[in-house]
């Protein structure tokens, strides 16, 4: 039994598994690439429950608000009522349908929509405040937005035709070149982290007693 | 049948290049990290914080701990938090870190606590005070840490870790109050143009994932930062030399990669 | 019929107004909406993989797919997280999902993000004009110039440091473009003042 | 002096101001965007036109995936996409395999769905469109997608068996496809490593535009057939196949909050600059 509690097992399991789906991307043969749709299958599966278990921890974190009857604590018990409203009327198949679509589009959808706008207003302040010229950097960086900015925005289009040209001139090559180099550098530094976690050296994913829904 | 020989060879070159410099990490001279200005500036920050008697603000970022695309960041987002930590215990500062992710929360306070167990301060370790979970949800998120910075006036903000939207909510606030700011992301490059406007040190991509190694001096992480440097040399060997062989019309090498 | 939905649109009305009073001031109506706001998507996600843990174990099994039993009882299994004596299981489930996560993001990210742009850059150029090699060198010194940056094993001096420099001015034409794509300020306005419109019967 | 003094105080002024006023100024440009409008020329990216042209250059009957990853929050302009694609795909008869990798798709993927088929009467569910709905895990549903639908899933969104629907004669999997056009909130980075790489099916990425200039090493390395850059695909998208909807629309929105934000950045080096200069008097 008390091999079944050994860490080394769950580094086993993450080895065997990456050195697998890393071979069927090299070695061209079927029962390889088998094992990496069904893993990646089984994966998802698992992922579907993470979501499952992440919605039950919020409602437990919220009852026990309203248990303890602290600050807005009627705000989460309407949180949690309008949890199991909304599951129950989502898997209650087509008779509840109208209803869960009711709520989707005249509630969920509109404040999202206005969430988004909420974020977009946030960066006014900050472009007059730090879009400033300090530096050689911070100058490089208010140029090259200045123009590809008018390059989306058409306005410019009809100001001088030149602009769009050279918008697309500076994605194309300059951009696209620095893009490449920071891609490759980034790609080499994630996969040497990638590899510790599956030769299991990452002290760091040493299992405390997580929450293991996020 | 075997395709994508290039890959498997800039894998086992990766590996084997890993190996190598844990082997030298235990050896004599273990291979040392360059200079990199924005982490050398964490030091300065935790003085000035001391000095001005104001707290210093340090977020390990807002990624998630099981998602492999931000679990390197956030890993290098609780090493700086350790630093850190060890720095505030040292001097006395006071600390104040925000966590996201309920899955970053153990991680956060466990470092902490071992920082300062380490520096013999455990009695000055205040959990809730020190780290303290928002909520998951952004919006709601940076817009609590927005009011906090305007609260507390931190003396030093240090960011290193997994960003996205709502950075500028609190590095905006953080210049306004004169605070000493230091940003880091790695992987999500749209965030550090915000970082560039208006922090004043940068740590640019890849460095985020060298800081947990820069910072803890600890061979292991040090041998998995250094180890890409070999891919990275052979990448421009082969760049440099493609590219005359482009020039003068030879495709030699490009077929043999595309092998 | 048109009771229900001018109910939904007055509703849909309420929750915008409710989100947008955030400028004003923090207040009960704002957070009324942020509570909406995440109860109903926590709802959503968990009847979207309800459906989906459906669709993949359950119907499979019953036609058959009985080897997907595993996943489910991997995927039950996290419950057992809150048991102690029993919390050794879920972390069976964490391990499968990192391993292929980890399996697929190392593989992708060898092939897509480094070989294959190394062999886009040193592709064969088709009319070796002098515009074209000028062009051609430029993309590479700036690539190179960005990797040399990235060398963590060599100080920033002599030689290296004036790359090192043109490198980092590099990334910042690509961080400023990045920025001037963004600065999409006040569309999702468009859609809110349309609503809200319509709530009132003006159609714009 | 006195000048100085005045700059010097609108400058305070403007630095101390309530930034709410900021806000509200917004709101005055988007009422006025629906007014008066600006001459703003479409000129088509070359990586959106070369998308138009490869999605015209596939032969009838072939698959495309429209893979959708993103949230409500942004379905306002991704409905206007979704519809555009549908109605594309539709009119050069290409059958459509709709499948989500976040959440919330299946709604809305339903909403255009019923939407698309009140459009194309002629078009019927099974034949030359197919919904799969949601798969979470991200980067692994989209493996075992793009490997073997098999593995995933028995069944389409409403329950019925694909196996039997004559679009998925002969196609196992993603790779048996002929395009994927990938609408995400998300970097193409996984769709490209699951879909592009192993396989070579051609993408189409359709991310925000910050994210497009990010995917732009793919195309040049051709992991990526084309590119629409967020918002500003949409528009140029809708005004090549001469389907005015919400990008052309909103587009005049988009001019004026640009020349909002250049005066914003515009007065705030002048104070930077002014500022400079008083600081150098003293």
């Amino acid at each position: 039994m008390s091999i079944l509690r050994d860490r080394r097992l769950n580094d086993i399991i993450v080895f065997i598994i990456a050195v697998i789906i890393i071979a069927s991307y090299i070695i061209v043969w079927a029962p390889l690439r088998t094992f990496t749709s069904e893993a990646s299958a089984w994966g998802s599966v698992i992922a579907g429950f993470t979501m499952f278990v992440g919605a039950i921890s919020a409602a437990v974190y919220h009852v026990n608000k309203v248990i303890r009857r602290e600050e807005d604590w009627w705000l989460n018990a309407y949180f949690v009522a309008m949890l199991f409203i909304m599951f129950f009327l989502g898997i209650g198949g087509v008779g509840t349908k109208q209803a869960y679509n009711f709520i989707f589009t005249n509630i969920y959808r509109q404040i999202g929509t206005a969430t988004s706008a909420l974020g977009g207003l946030f960066l006014i302040s900050a472009f007059y405040r730090s879009f400033r010229l300090q530096n050689i950097e911070a100058g490089i960086v208010i140029v090259s937005a200045v123009i590809v900015g008018f390059t989306f925005a058409t306005v410019a289009g009809s100001m001088s035709p030149l602009i769009k040209p050279m918008g697309i001139w500076l994605l194309t090559y300059p951009t696209m070149a620095a893009m490449r180099g920071i891609m490759m550098c980034i790609a080499i530094g994630a996969v040497a982290i990638s590899l510790r976690v599956v030769l299991g050296m990452e002290r760091g994913l040493r299992p405390i007693e997580e929450d293991v829904t996020q | 049948m075997i395709e994508k020989i290039s890959v498997l060879v800039m894998l086992v070159v990766l590996v084997v290049s890993y190996a190598y410099f844990i082997q030298k990490g235990k050896g004599p001279n273990p291979a040392q990290i360059r200079r990199i200005p924005a982490l050398d500036a964490v030091d300065e920050a935790v003085a000035r914080a001391v000095e001005m008697e104001r707290p210093v603000l340090c977020i390990p970022g807002w990624g998630r701990i099981l998602d492999l695309e931000m679990f390197p960041e956030s890993m290098a987002g609780i090493s700086t938090l350790n630093y850190v930590a060890r720095l505030t215990a040292r001097y006395g500062a006071e600390l104040i870190s925000t966590i996201r992710f309920p899955a970053m929360l153990p991680y956060a306070e466990d470092t902490v606590e071992q920082a300062y167990i380490a520096e013999g301060k455990r009695d000055e370790f205040k959990r809730s005070e020190m780290v303290r979970y928002i909520t998951s949800d952004q919006v709601p998120y940076y817009t609590h840490v927005m009011g906090l910075v305007a609260r507390e006036r931190p003396a030093a903000s240090i960011m290193i870790g997994y960003f996205s939207g709502g950075v500028m909510q609190i590095c905006e606030p953080g210049r306004s109050v004169g605070s000493l700011q230091i940003g880091g992301c790695a992987s999500n490059v749209a965030i550090l143009p915000y970082f560039i406007i208006t922090c004043d040190y940068v740590l640019m991509s890849e460095e985020v994932y060298a800081a947990g190694a820069y910072l803890t001096k600890d061979p292991e992480m040090m041998a998995g930062t250094v180890c890409g440097d070999v891919n990275k040399l052979i990448a421009i060997i082969l760049l440099l030399i493609g590219t005359l062989f482009a020039y003068v019309r030879n495709d030699l090498l490009f077929e043999l990669l595309r092998m | 019929m048109d009771l229900i939905n001018s109910f939904g649109l007055w509703l849909g009305t309420f929750f915008i107004l409710a989100v947008l009073s955030y400028v004003y001031k923090e207040n009960v109506f704002y957070r009324f909406g942020e509570y909406s706001f995440v109860s109903i998507s926590l709802a959503v996600q968990a009847v979207s993989s309800y459906k989906s843990i459906i669709g993949t174990c359950i119907t499979p099994m019953s036609v058959g797919r009985y080897v997907m039993i595993i996943p489910f009882f991997l995927g039950l299994a996290l419950f057992l997280r809150y048991y102690r004596k029993l919390a050794f299981i879920p972390r069976w489930s964490i391990a499968l999902m990192t391993g292929v996560g980890s399996g697929l993001a190392i593989r992708g990210l060898i092939d897509t993000n480094f070989v294959q742009q190394i062999i886009a850059a040193i592709a064969p150029i088709p009319s070796l004009t002098p515009y074209e090699i000028a062009l051609n060198t430029l993309v590479l010194f700036m690539t190179v110039s960005i990797i040399a940056y990235f060398l963590f094993l060599f100080e920033q001096r002599g030689i290296l440091y004036p790359i090192a420099r043109i490198g980092r001015w590099s990334m910042m034409i690509f961080f400023g473009a990045t920025l001037g794509s963004t600065l999409l300020i006040g569309l999702p306005f468009n859609d809110l003042l349309r609503r809200i419109l319509q709530t009132f019967g003006i159609t714009l | 002096m006195s000048g100085k003094k005045g700059l010097g105080a609108f400058f305070d002024w403007l630095d101390k101001m309530d930034k709410r006023y900021l806000y509200l100024v917004v709101w005055f440009f988007v009422i006025l965007s629906n007014i008066v409008f600006l001459p703003f020329p479409i000129v088509p990216s070359p990586t959106t036109q070369t998308s138009i042209n490869y999605i015209n250059s596939l032969p009838e009957g072939s698959r495309v995936i429209y893979s959708c990853a993103f949230r409500i929050s942004s379905w306002w302009s991704d409905k206007p996409a979704t519809m555009l694609v549908l109605n594309h795909c539709f009119m050069n008869n290409l059958k459509v395999i709709m499948v989500s990798f976040e959440p919330d798709g299946p709604s809305m993927l339903d909403e255009a769905l019923t939407e698309i088929m009140e459009q194309w009467p002629d078009k019927k569910y099974g034949e030359d469109i197919i919904h799969f709905g949601f798969f979470p895990g991200f980067e692994a549903a989209m493996a075992a997608f793009a490997g073997d639908i098999n593995t995933l899933t028995t069944t389409d969104y409403y329950g019925n068996t694909w196996k039997d629907m004559p679009i998925m004669e002969g196609i196992n999997g993603g790779k048996d496809c002929q395009l994927i056009v990938d609408k995400t909130w998300w970097i193409a980075d996984y769709i490209v490593r699951q879909f592009a790489a192993p396989y070579g099916v051609p993408v189409i990425y359709w991310g925000g535009a910050s994210y497009a200039i990010r995917a732009l090493p793919y195309f040049s390395a051709g992991l990526v057939e084309g590119i629409f850059f967020g918002f500003y695909g949409l528009a140029e998208y809708e005004s090549i196949m001469k389907m005015p909807g919400i990008g052309v629309k909103y587009l005049n929105t988009v001019n004026w909050g640009f020349l909002y934000i250049v005066i914003l950045i515009v007065l705030g080096n002048l104070a930077y600059i002014h500022e400079k200069l008083a600081g150098r008097g003293e």
